[in-house]
């Protein structure tokens, strides 16, 4: 079995923070998650349910773009990804564009359901492969959605983890700060340190993110690549085949 | 009544008055390219374009071609493909105004035109910068425990809902399948202008399982036969997007020029694409 | 996962608690008659029964059965049969509670708990003696113009949202065709036990015309095969009520003796309907 | 041609009320509204729309049990009928009982959705084919749903006309009374007084209600009795055949 590949270890990380997940719906253009979430599946000890939005075998919604919504405002959606143009170490995040608003520098596409989703999944995880200064900022221009919310909010859902190209942090909403768990192989906390814009806490044992052992780049090399391919076809081939 | 809802695909888009609020659905749902496309060869001005919630090539053709004067939506994109690039560039020059929300946003602020109700509440949201660049979403105290905040929006009545669909009858009852934003956006806009694939010699009513997934005549205003009227779009479940076509719109709407050039080609050969 | 929805009638009704809060649909969809029987023969108690958004024979069943506490509706009715004689009977003696609603009351608070909301806001109402009668629905003011009073109808979450169906399919995905108040109730409450004509070998999923009337398993407790399971009531669209078996319900439940008599006959033949 | 029986008389006045009307929806336990909707609609120069409740045929409704309500507040329903135990000089309409609530002397099925209708329909007609003190009262014991509204509530439809099987009145919103337009054959307005609970004003010129001409009772007797018998076929079989 060749080493794991680094989108491969993506895969395996973010599929172990989804243990214990129920149902885990995954968004729009968001083929590592969408891996994840299967990997998770194939390997979970009791059912588990993945929608994955534009996908037909994936997604059993039958009442139209507000059922993922309603779905979740029902507490029937335990997981769910958002990534973002910007993440601030308070874990908001900015999907509208950078500058000053509305004529912004950079125009991103927008919002989407990230104001909503935020506030109502219990385990938000938020992606983004790009790791750098520009994207993990000290403050988003723009608030697409909150970390945190006062106490006066309705507010069961939040972020859990952020799980980027090179390393892995926790959230606690008590502190509003990240904790850096573990870095990707090849990556120091030196190296995380400078290429993160905003502080963040250390854990007490920081060590390397566990790669994906044989029978788990076995998993993802097979079923999940092919479960993926319906949805992502270009990202399928690019996998390692089994 | 029979026949009075068909009409030809331009007589169709000479239904969208100027400056209409028209409600289009996002790329997976069923998007009638081809009455933006009668649109845009009417010459079209002022739209205030509603995404449900969101759009793509769509929304960028209009925009690009100067169909429109303001955009609502929660996220204007090509996917895969990128930025949507005359959304991008009209919006930062200030070309096109703009209504940032959210997807659930919208679809309870048509709900509740559905509902006939002035607005509807929402949790989520407070705590985005969305609640301070729309002015005309406002708090309201939840009148239950924990007597929590809300968003209250109010209601989105479109003038025009505008969409594609596999097929319709006769009576004017128009199939949708699991595509329910669609009955929602007939529900709440005043009218419903549809392009099908196919007006067939059906019941649409009297046949249980279509049934379930028809829209009644009762809020359609008319209807026109548009084959692959998605294209370059899909059409969920019928047919599959022309991959190739819109990496070719996308790289010409990277340039003012390239687009420019796209334009003049749709607006030479009218039906080159339906 | 397959299979694991499926169940007998009897195992299905032992999933409803004594006290359950359970919303049933009216006559004119699809009613588990099936399944009342089970619950009456199991000896169901105090259950809160949210008709959706009236009753007939079901409920006036479980109610002169002594299964019932409180009753929510906007009627209960045995239709051109005339007054529902044991609803009649125990809400003028006070047996059974009522809340008495009206028919988009039921539905929108149940809307409110299908988006999670604490409550919907209603036109209409003020000035009916309904609002004196349900303290728990309050008065809140249109934050936009008009600035009109609307009535606040809290979220009704049902522990279980009990109906049949003409067939699911093994994965436990249910068709309900157009009979849509029933994809809100199952939103809407806890989970969903469904009796059935039949389980078919399909994948409702798969098939977009019937995808389009189907509920799917995620919103589905429990399923279990009832052939002709909305006897004697029809089930719209596939079979036809059974007008003399209604006529000799509405007969013996005129009388506390022919109420008793028919009970009994219910008890001692557990399947002679099913 | 015999001559029009009560029931074809009744059936003819409220078509000549909905005169002019796109949509008509008729609710459940209504032979007589129904049959007089299909007649408007087979009289009516323009196409109208007839909706019944419990009609496969005449029933397009997709949405489930909401729809008729979410389409009457949309102003999509022009006409709708509503019945009452009891009916008052007001207006109001009482489907919930007699007696003090909630333990009533007589226990009626409940409101149905009359508290919301009658407020957004424009055009709803009261029918109670019974024309008693015991029906038509000074006030109800239950307000099921008000005759008439304060002006700050929202409320675009409301009472037209009160239809019974002795006489036919017009409702004076801005008065808050009934008017007598017509008596039905072998009628009087002494008589109507008597057999009326509530006070009412007198049309200058009260007249015999108009009997339904021959085209107009072929029609009744044709096809709108094929109409009417999907759903109320016993009703249908007790009009007197074409």
């Amino acid at each position: 079995m060749s080493p794991a590949a680094p989108t491969e270890l993506l895969i395996a990380t973010i599929a172990r923070l989804l243990q214990g997940v129920g149902h885990v719906a995954v968004g729009a253009s968001s083929p590592i998650p969408g891996a994840a979430a299967f990997l998770a599946q194939v390997l979970a000890p009791e059912a588990m349910r993945v929608t994955v939005l534009g996908s037909q075998r994936n997604n059993d919604f039958t009442d139209g773009g507000r059922e993922l919504f309603d779905c979740a405002a029902q507490g029937r959606i335990d997981a769910f990804f958002l990534g973002g143009g910007q993440i601030d170490g308070e874990a908001n995040v900015n999907l509208v564009g950078l500058g000053a608003y509305p004529n912004l520098d950079l125009r991103l596409p927008g919002s989407f359901g990230s104001a909503y989703l935020y506030f109502l999944v219990p385990r938000v995880i938020l992606f983004r492969e790009e790791h750098s200064p520009r994207v993990l900022v000290p403050k988003v221009d723009f608030i697409s959605a909150p970390g945190v919310s006062a106490p006066e909010i309705y507010r069961p859902g939040g972020p859990q983890a952020l799980v980027t190209g090179r390393a892995l942090f926790n959230f606690d909403k008590a502190k509003r700060r990240f904790t850096l768990i573990s870095v990707h192989p090849g990556e120091t906390v030196e190296r995380i340190k400078a290429a993160t814009g905003f502080a963040f806490d250390l854990a007490d044992d920081i060590g390397e993110t566990l790669a994906p052992d044989d029978a788990t780049l076995a998993l993802i090399r097979g079923p999940v690549r092919d479960a993926i391919a319906e949805v992502y076809p270009r990202f399928a081939a690019n996998l390692i085949p089994n | 009544m029979v026949n009075s809802f068909t009409m030809s695909l331009d007589t169709l888009a000479n239904r969208v008055p100027h400056g209409a609020m028209v409600a289009v659905p996002a790329d997976y749902s069923f998007v009638s390219m081809a009455a933006t496309r009668a649109l845009i060869r009417r010459g079209i001005k002022d739209l205030h374009l509603l995404a449900v919630p969101q759009s793509g090539i769509q929304a960028d053709l209009l925009i690009g071609a100067g169909c429109v004067a303001l955009v609502e939506c929660a996220a204007i994109t090509l996917g895969e493909l990128g930025p949507a690039p005359r959304f991008t560039d009209a919006v930062k020059s200030g070309r096109v105004r703009i209504k940032d929300s959210t997807c659930p946003a919208i679809h309870a602020a048509l709900q509740a035109s559905e509902k006939g109700l002035p607005f509807l509440p929402s949790r989520g949201i407070i705590g985005s910068d969305l609640l301070r660049v729309r002015p005309d979403w406002t708090l309201i105290d939840n009148p239950f425990p924990p007597h929590d905040p809300l968003v209250a929006l109010p209601a989105l009545r479109p003038d025009i809902a505008l969409f594609h669909a596999p097929f319709a009858d006769r009576r004017g009852n128009v199939w949708i399948g699991r595509r329910r934003e669609l009955m929602t956006m007939a529900h709440a806009a005043k009218t419903s202008l549809v392009t099908v694939e196919a007006i067939r010699d059906i019941d649409l009513m009297a046949d249980e399982p279509l049934a379930a997934g028809a829209l009644p005549a009762l809020y359609i205003g008319a209807i026109a036969e548009a084959k692959n009227g998605a294209w370059p779009l899909g059409l969920p479940g019928f047919y599959e997007a022309d991959e190739a076509a819109l990496r070719t719109y996308a790289e010409a709407a990277s340039s003012d020029t390239g687009f420019a050039r796209y334009l003049a080609a749709l607006m030479a050969e009218p039906h080159a694409a339906e």
